[in-house]
């Protein structure tokens, strides 16, 4: 439903306000005490593209995804989003705004099962009070049927049936993962960031979430930033690339611009890929 | 109006009608606050190596000075009591690292929490069974420990100050010091901190848990002792010595919850701040026994403004 | 072999939404209702009654409470008694300054009283976490306790500072007081307790007890995934301050029948942590198990050595009992450290896959 | 075997063990001695069990329960708070409640309170008797001056406010009441901080268990004057005055008993009991000779004579509950009898009836010289015409709260 | 940069050996299912396989450290340089020479990175001098943690956080490391210096490593043996070289099929049998 932006064309565009910008980071800066870990960055997210975002440890990525999530707030510049420009805003506000997100240090609900989590994920667009909730009668209990649905569909296309009564804090990592997944996209985003969703898998399962991650893109139009370590993923998945290094951006490009970029080998790849 | 002015003018106007009773008040504060230093002590050192928040150091407390007492009246002497008394402070160490702590390792706070209630039932019962329920009388005069009071008069009035409050005053310091030096000097004080932030990393490294264990709750032991001499002087030794533990939760949360520093502090603010608002607010204006509450209400304060305590390490929050 | 699950499926959401999903949990229940309902009723004596099942229904709803707080919120409480304080209290204000009030009201309305004081204290959640928070609940706890002491008009100014739970009559048959026959009581409680639980049950497995259990098991993934902090938390301090408060008026009136302030002392709030946490945090079952391993365990133990003929002082019954209690709550957390309902449910588990090991 | 069964609800553990356990022992050696040198009462033993209640009202309501599901005759709650508990309970079970010296005062309105009683004196006789005492017998003595009433923060404590506050009323003199917590009763320097700032003429001490010497210990320290210091009969409590010794003089307690270890009951129970090892006293610390002991012994006394009494009037030596609710009504302890149980002089003669269910009994000032309690008064009594309507208005509120109540209608005295 | 691959013939004892191990979790979840596996002295051994397959599991039952986590191994024997594990606590093992780097970096997130390290060295008894030489060591291999010595583990970014468990391990010298994913979260430069010290350990000081992996393909390059897992069993195991022969392990774990590596744009959603289960 969603054609694919064709990048080459839109490489030189790098920077003029366009119609599809969905989201625009400006000058953003970010320090702790001293530790410096955003310095003035500014880079855009296209409407329906998989934008990555790459560099060294400690770069500062996850970071950059905390500032646009409102977990952090920048000391210098600005985040627009669809149009709206701010600084600092509550997280569950990104998530009212269709940001949602998944973590670098998985960060499910342990005691909870994949079900539950992936509910748990929906909470923000369910609307009845606690006296319907307490009796488990007519709308309290329809609302809950009604997102069920929703849910068993996200797990469904992930391919979790077997695990969805399992407590997530036992599952395998990767399958963590993958809850996680399902619980951003329970929350129906238009901006899905994820944050090294390969980390500590095994190619078969890279493969499975590459292909996730390109359905959620393609037949639900949701666009997505991410980090990733794994170059190849990178390069196969992602429209364009920001790469970060200690703080700076150093290239911002389509994929094979930048895997050949001088300084994106020197401080990032070793080798080039 | 007039209560604004009760509120805000006249406590003062008190304090310094009568200076000698406004010191006698703040030393009185002074030593409850040190009493409950003491006590928070030994919380922090278990917390800071388990976040175990231990709530058996109370009882420990009431523990080791009935031992203490209740080998004297056997006919131990007193100064072979001691050694013996923290033998069995030894003993019990060990017993509660072998029997709870280790089967417990890696659990959720609030289950080693539970533990150390369990504890303190165990050791509440069994004191009992062993030492009655009477209430004993501590063996202060031979322990060496002067009985005396000195009266100071200044500014017209008195100002008494008991020797075995100076004698407590002075042990405490001299604790505290040595503690410290035991936690900064050495690597045992790195590796305590290390087992407090994540259990089954600090194994994998290679940190004896039991090891550790052991010897943290032996010298909170200690403490105990030095606590329950120092009371139990001041109060005679019974069960009812054991609420006076809880007094050392506020403290512990004012100073932070793994701060020697902490412990003191908040110990002696605590202890003098409830005092004086007692004596000065709490008797005029709100009939009094603020004392039950003040210090809970105080540390809550603190909290909202730092709810790591003040001296506290922050709690990390990152994803 | 009882618990075979197989043939058992579901063909609807809201099949799989029922709450025994398997069958015979169900019978199981249904078991529990009728001694419950009918067999201790037909054959128990005033004393199983009175010092047996009435209070471990209190104390369960109590601790039913406390585990929403702490168990599904993961907001750690030491404040109950106090809050169950404030339940009674105020079931006694509202009974004697309207006389005319039904019971039933007083209770119910109650409960608002010690919900909105778990609100007022449970405000510094949103600051202070963990152990910390423990420091607010202690204050509501000291706070509260010195309040029910010094405020006169709590307690209608009586000398001896204590409340005394009136005769009170519901469809004619007297409820509360002293002349109340205690299987008027005990059914009242009963009935309480079960509706209350049935709403806890739908609260937790709900959208609400699923914000509950984000916050508890990780506030900022939750803060990140859409949930209102403030909204979750203070939801929990309420509910769970209101049953709390429904257990305290029912402690005060349904079963004790006169309260001093220090019968909400923090020996309370323990009692009722021991059963929350020894039952089962996050289960509404482990309240249960939890009140009849803390609260009746000892009462039948401390009746063992009389029947047996052994000649022990009660005052060593008493201390022995204190440690036995002490022993088995550390053996319990050690055996397993979810609690009863935890040890119950690995159990169902073995039994439904047995004989087979694995 | 058939037994007369007389439990007791007692505290050997916790904060308030140290003052419960010596009463408890003393009550239990009378009733042992009663079985081994008379084989009993009328010759059917007594059962004398014991509950454990830790001063915890809710354990006090399950020992209630306990002992009237196993049959027991009375119900001896052995603490205030427990007392109001099952109060209204024993009026409705019909089981006498047994309250020696203390409880609730307005108990001896037997006419309201049918199954309760509190001989020899209530806690307002006792609150009469020391503003008497220290007012030397006229309370106009004490206009303007400054009365510290420091009392346990509990039913107890709390029981002699009303009366207290009346005498200041009509007597023109300033009561302070300070409450001592639970949790303060071992550390009360707030309490004496106010005392010294205060500067009271009499601190009257309405203490229990741990409370009595930290009170004694803060005393001293404060340098408060001992002989303006006296204390309801549970403080006449040696042990805690052994910790102060020499300067606890002049400190003063009433005492509706005077210890006196050479009074023949005394010896029959020394011979009986404590020498045959059936005791659990604490002899190594003179508790034989202690007051606390030969009070709980005396306690044992009136109810052993109730018993006596209701045998009699029934003419059956296994007395049902309200055979000994009347025996109790009819205990008449005179001189002759109390010579004839070889306790003349430990405590004073009184009798109930109906409508008196205290006795009414005076007591003694008594007064620490540093080591031992000496009587420094004749016997005193208390103010009736200030008690009686005090006493009327108590029952009747109570009654009117605790509707539909059941009054003694028969009792017409 | 591919290692030369080691001889195989090995005569002496293994520094390792577990032999038909079972692993139950909470007395009812049965995570292995017998598993047998060698370290010779001096190698480098990796486990493969899913997730879920049972690799953390299978390190924690070398290293002893199930029990924190209520599983206990019910079958079988783990033999560590000729003794028994089972009888030795965990800190008797690294005493002994092993240790191990738990997946998901733990960090002691109050103390510092440097503290952290210092915190590998609790049971070295050879001086503080060898210790502050080791350190060095370790910022040598890490320069980024040196830069970051003195803050919080806990505010460091994940790959940080993963150096400093790594450095922690190797300030203990040990005689053998299991390294479960140590290229988890890592910059890919980084995953290669971290393998080329792993090689380096390994040829400069004879450090045997079992390492659980995910990155197959760095994996075999740098592993003389590989066993490879999958739902508590052993299904495969050899030589590393010719494991990446393998047919099977070539589709699955390396992702070369016939026509060379395909791009993850093209996977298919369809699973085909693996032909070791059929
Ligand atoms: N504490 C536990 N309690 C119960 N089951 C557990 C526990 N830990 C792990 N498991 C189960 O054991 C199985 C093996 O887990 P393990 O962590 O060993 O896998 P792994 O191969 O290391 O996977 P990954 O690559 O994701 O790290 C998984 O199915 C997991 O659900
Ligand atoms: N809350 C914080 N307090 C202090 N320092 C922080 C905080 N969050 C991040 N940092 C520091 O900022 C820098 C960037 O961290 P960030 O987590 O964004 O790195 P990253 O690019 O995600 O790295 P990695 O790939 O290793 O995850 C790091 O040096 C980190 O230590
Ligand atoms: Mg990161
Ligand atoms: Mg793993």
């Amino acid at each position: 439903m969603n054609a694919r932006p064709d990048h080459s064309v839109l490489a030189d565009q790098e920077g003029s306000a366009r119609d599809d910008l969905l989201m625009d980071v400006r000058n953003v800066s970010l320090s702790f005490g001293g530790v410096k870990a955003i310095t003035d960055i500014s880079f855009d997210v296209r409407q329906g593209e998989i934008r990555a975002i790459i560099g060294p440890n400690g770069a500062g990525k996850t970071s950059m995804l905390n500032v646009i999530n409102g977990f952090y707030t920048p000391q210098v510049g600005t985040i627009t989003f669809r149009g709206v420009e701010r600084r600092s805003m509550k997280p569950h506000d990104a998530v009212r705004q269709g940001i949602a997100r998944t973590f670098q240090n998985v960060a499910l609900f342990k005691g909870m099962s994949t079900l539950d989590n992936i509910m748990a994920g929906r909470s923000v667009l369910m609307k009845r009070n606690i006296v319907w909730q307490m009796l488990w009668r007519g709308p309290a209990l329809r609302e809950e049927i009604e997102h069920r649905e929703k849910v068993e569909e996200i797990i469904d296309f992930l391919e979790i049936e077997h695990i969805r009564r399992t407590p997530v804090g036992k599952l395998p990592y990767g399958l963590q993962k993958r809850v996680e997944l399902g619980r951003a996209l329970a929350m129906e985003p238009s901006l899905l960031l994820l944050d090294e969703p390969m980390a500590g898998m095994n190619l078969e399962e890279k493969e499975d979430m590459s292909r996730f991650i390109l359905d959620v893109n393609q037949q639900r139009g949701t666009t997505i930033a991410l980090i990733e370590h794994d170059m190849g993923v990178v390069m196969d998945l992602s429209d364009r690339v920001v790469v970060l290094d200690y703080g700076k951006k150093i290239a911002d490009g389509p994929p094979d611009e930048v895997k050949n970029s001088q300084a994106v080998i020197d401080a990032y790849l070793g080798v080039p890929h | 109006m007039s209560y604004l002015h009760s509120i805000f003018v006249a406590p003062f106007a008190d304090m310094a009608d009568a200076p000698d009773f406004f010191l006698q008040v703040v030393w009185e504060g002074l030593v409850s606050g040190v009493l409950y230093a003491l006590i928070a002590l030994g919380f922090v050192l278990i917390y800071k190596s388990s976040r175990i928040f231990n709530f058996a150091q109370g009882i420990m407390v009431v523990f080791a000075a009935l031992t203490l007492v209740g080998l004297h009246e056997n006919g131990v002497p007193a100064l072979l009591a001691v050694p013996l008394t923290l033998l069995v402070m030894f003993v019990l160490a060990v017993g509660i690292e072998r029997a709870v702590l280790r089967p417990l390792v890696n659990q959720p706070d609030i289950i080693l929490f539970m533990a150390t209630i369990g504890i303190t039932l165990f050791l509440i019962g069994l004191g009992e069974t062993i030492f009655g329920g009477a209430n004993k009388v501590m063996i202060t005069e031979q322990l060496g420990i002067p009985t005396g009071s000195w009266v100071v008069e200044p500014f017209g009035g008195f100002v008494s100050v008991e020797q075995k409050d100076v004698t407590a005053v002075v042990g405490a310091v001299l604790l505290v010091i040595a503690l410290l030096v035991f936690l900064n000097k050495s690597k045992m004080g790195r590796a305590i901190r290390a087992l407090g932030d994540d259990h089954q990393a600090a194994l994998s490294v290679g940190i004896s848990l039991s090891t550790i264990w052991v010897l943290v709750w032996f010298i909170s032991g200690i403490i105990a002792l030095a606590t329950g001499i120092v009371w139990g002087a001041r109060a005679g030794v019974s069960f009812a010595l054991e609420v006076i533990a809880l007094k050392a939760l506020p403290v512990l949360m004012l100073g932070g919850l793994e701060s020697v520093t902490g412990a003191i502090v908040g110990g002696l603010a605590i202890g003098i701040l409830e005092k004086v608002f007692e004596i000065y607010w709490g008797q005029p204006l709100l009939g009094g026994n603020t004392e039950a509450w003040f210090a809970y209400m105080l540390a809550l304060l603190v909290l909202l403004v730092r709810p790591q305590g003040l001296f506290g390490e922050k709690i990390i929050e990152r994803v | 072999m009882f618990y075979r699950i197989a043939g058992q499926y579901k063909t609807s959401y809201g099949a799989d939404y029922a709450l025994f999903p398997i069958k015979q949990d169900a019978w199981l229940l249904a078991l529990i209702l009728v001694f419950a309902f009918v067999v201790f009723p037909l054959t128990a004596s005033d004393f199983m009654f009175r010092a047996l099942l009435i209070p471990v229904l209190i104390y369960a709803l109590a601790a039913l409470g406390l585990n929403i707080l702490t168990g599904y919120a993961g907001q750690l409480s030491l404040g109950t008694g106090a809050f169950m304080g404030v339940g009674a209290y105020a079931c006694y204000k509202l009974i004697t300054i309207f006389p005319e009030m039904n019971i039933i009201g007083a209770i119910v309305l109650s409960g608002f009283f010690s919900a909105a004081a778990g609100v007022a204290f449970g405000l510094p959640s949103l600051r202070i976490k963990g152990f910390y928070l423990a420091i607010a609940t202690l204050a509501a706890q000291f706070f509260l306790l010195w309040l029910f002491q010094k405020w006169a008009w709590l307690y209608n100014y009586n000398a001896s500072g204590a409340i005394q739970v009136p005769n009170t009559q519901l469809f004619g048959v007297t409820i509360t007081g002293a002349q109340a026959p205690v299987l008027a009581q005990y059914f009242f409680v009963l009935i309480t307790v079960c509706i209350l639980t049935a709403f806890a049950i739908n609260i937790t497995r709900g959208r609400i007890g699923r914000t509950w259990k984000a916050v508890r098991d990780m506030d900022i993934a939750a803060e990140l995934v859409g949930i209102n902090l403030m909204k979750a938390k203070l939801s929990a301090f309420f509910v769970s301050s209101y049953i709390v408060g429904i257990a305290g008026a029912l402690f005060v009136f349904l079963w004790r029948g006169a309260a001093e302030a220090d019968l909400f002392d923090i020996q309370l709030s323990f009692r009722v942590l021991f059963i929350a946490i020894i039952g089962g945090l996050g289960s509404i079952l482990g309240n249960y198990l939890g009140a009849l391993l803390i609260v009746a365990l000892p009462v039948i133990i401390g009746t063992v050595p009389a029947a047996v003929g052994l000649p022990i002082s009660s005052a060593m019954v008493e201390h022995l009992n204190t440690m036995i209690i002490g022993a088995l709550i550390i053996g319990f957390l050690i055996l397993e450290p979810h609690g009863l309902a935890r040890l119950w449910a690995l159990m169902r588990e073995k039994l439904i896959i047995w004989p087979f090991p694995h | 075997q058939e037994v007369l069964k007389l439990p007791n609800m007692s505290y050997r553990t916790g904060p308030f063990a140290a003052t419960g356990t010596p009463h408890m022992n003393g009550q239990r050696d009378y009733m042992t001695m009663l079985n081994e040198r008379d084989g009993g009462i009328g010759g059917v033993r007594v059962a004398f069990d014991e509950c454990e209640t830790g001063y915890n009202t809710e354990k006090g309501v399950e020992c209630y329960e306990k002992s009237k599901a196993e049959g027991a005759l009375v119900t001896q709650p052995w603490s205030t708070g427990i007392t109001l508990q099952v109060l209204p309970r024993t009026n409705v079970d019909a089981i006498p409640m047994y309250a020696p010296g203390y409880g609730f005062s307005a108990m001896q309105d037997g006419k309201t309170f049918k199954w309760a009683f509190n001989p020899p004196t209530s806690y307002w006789d006792g609150a009469s008797m020391i503003m008497n005492a220290i007012s030397d017998g006229d309370l106009a003595n004490l206009k303007g001056k400054k009365v510290a009433f420091l009392h346990l923060d509990h039913p107890y404590g709390k029981e002699p406010l009303p009366l207290l506050e009346k005498l200041a009323a009509d007597h023109g003199f300033e009561l302070l009441p300070i409450p001592v917590g639970l949790s303060e009763m071992q550390n009360q320097s707030a309490q004496w901080l106010q005392i010294r700032r205060e500067r009271p003429d009499f601190v009257v001490m309405w203490g229990w268990g741990a409370m009595n010497a930290g009170a004694i210990t803060e005393a001293v320290k404060t340098r408060y004057p001992m002989d303006q210091f006296v204390s309801v009969w549970w403080g006449a409590h040696e042990p805690d005055l052994k910790l102060v010794g020499e300067e606890g003089k002049g400190y003063r307690a009433l005492s509706w008993n005077f210890a006196d270890p050479n009074a023949k009951l005394m010896q029959d129970v020394k011979k009986h009991v404590v020498d045959a090892g059936k005791s659990q006293l604490n002899q190594g610390a003179g508790e034989f000779e202690s007051t606390p002991y030969q009070r709980g012994i005396l306690m044992s006394v009136i109810l052993a004579e109730a018993v006596k009494a209701a045998q009699e009037h029934a003419g059956t030596k296994m007395i049902n509950r309200e055979q000994l609710r009347w025996g109790l009504e009819n205990v008449k302890l005179d001189e002759a009898t109390l010579e004839e149980l070889g306790a003349t002089g430990m405590m004073a003669p009184f009798s109930m009836s109906c409508s008196n269910h205290t006795g009414h009994a005076g007591a003694w000032m008594v007064e620490w010289d540093g080591t031992k309690f000496n009587k420094v008064s004749d016997l005193l009594s208390a103010d009736r015409a200030v008690i009686d309507p005090l006493v009327e208005k108590a029952a009747a509120d109570y009654a009117a709260a605790n509707q539909p109540w059941q009054m003694n209608e028969e009792c017409t005295q | 940069m591919i290692p030369n691959p080691a001889p195989a013939t090995q005569t002496v004892e293994p520094i390792l050996s577990v032999n038909n191990i079972e692993v139950i979790y909470d007395h009812v979840i049965l995570v292995l299912k017998g598993v047998s596996l060698t370290v010779p002295r001096g190698g480098i051994t990796a486990i493969l396989g899913a997730n879920g397959a049972g690799k953390t599991t299978t390190l924690k039952a070398i290293s002893n450290l199930l029990h924190a986590e209520r599983g206990e191994v019910t079958k079988g024997s783990i033999v560590f340089d000729g003794e028994e594990v089972q009888a030795l606590s965990s800190n008797l093992l690294v005493r002994r020479g092993c240790i191990q780097v738990m997946e998901g970096r733990h960090c002691f997130g109050h103390l510092s990175v440097e503290d952290n390290l210092m915190t590998g060295a609790f049971t070295r008894k050879d001086g503080a001098a060898a210790i502050k030489a080791d350190l060095d060591l370790v910022y040598d291999y890490f320069p980024r943690l040196k830069v970051r010595r003195t803050s919080q583990a806990g505010y460091t970014s994940g790959g940080e956080q993963q150096m400093t468990a790594i450095g922690r391990a190797l300030m203990s010298r040990p005689k053998m490391i299991l390294l479960d994913e140590p290229s988890m979260g890592l910059a890919p430069q980084l995953v290669e210096e971290i393998f080329e010290i792993v090689k380096k350990l390994n040829d400069e000081q004879g450090v045997s490593f079992l390492l659980a992996e995910q990155n197959t393909n760095v994996a075999l390059r740098y592993a003389k043996y590989g066993y490879i897992l999958e739902s508590g069993r052993v299904v495969l195991d050899g030589e590393a070289a010719a494991l990446r022969e393998n047919d099977d392990v070539k589709e699955f774990y390396l992702g070369v099929g016939g026509e060379g590596r395909k791009s993850f744009r093209d996977v298919k959603h369809y699973k085909r049998r693996k032909r070791w289960l059929s």
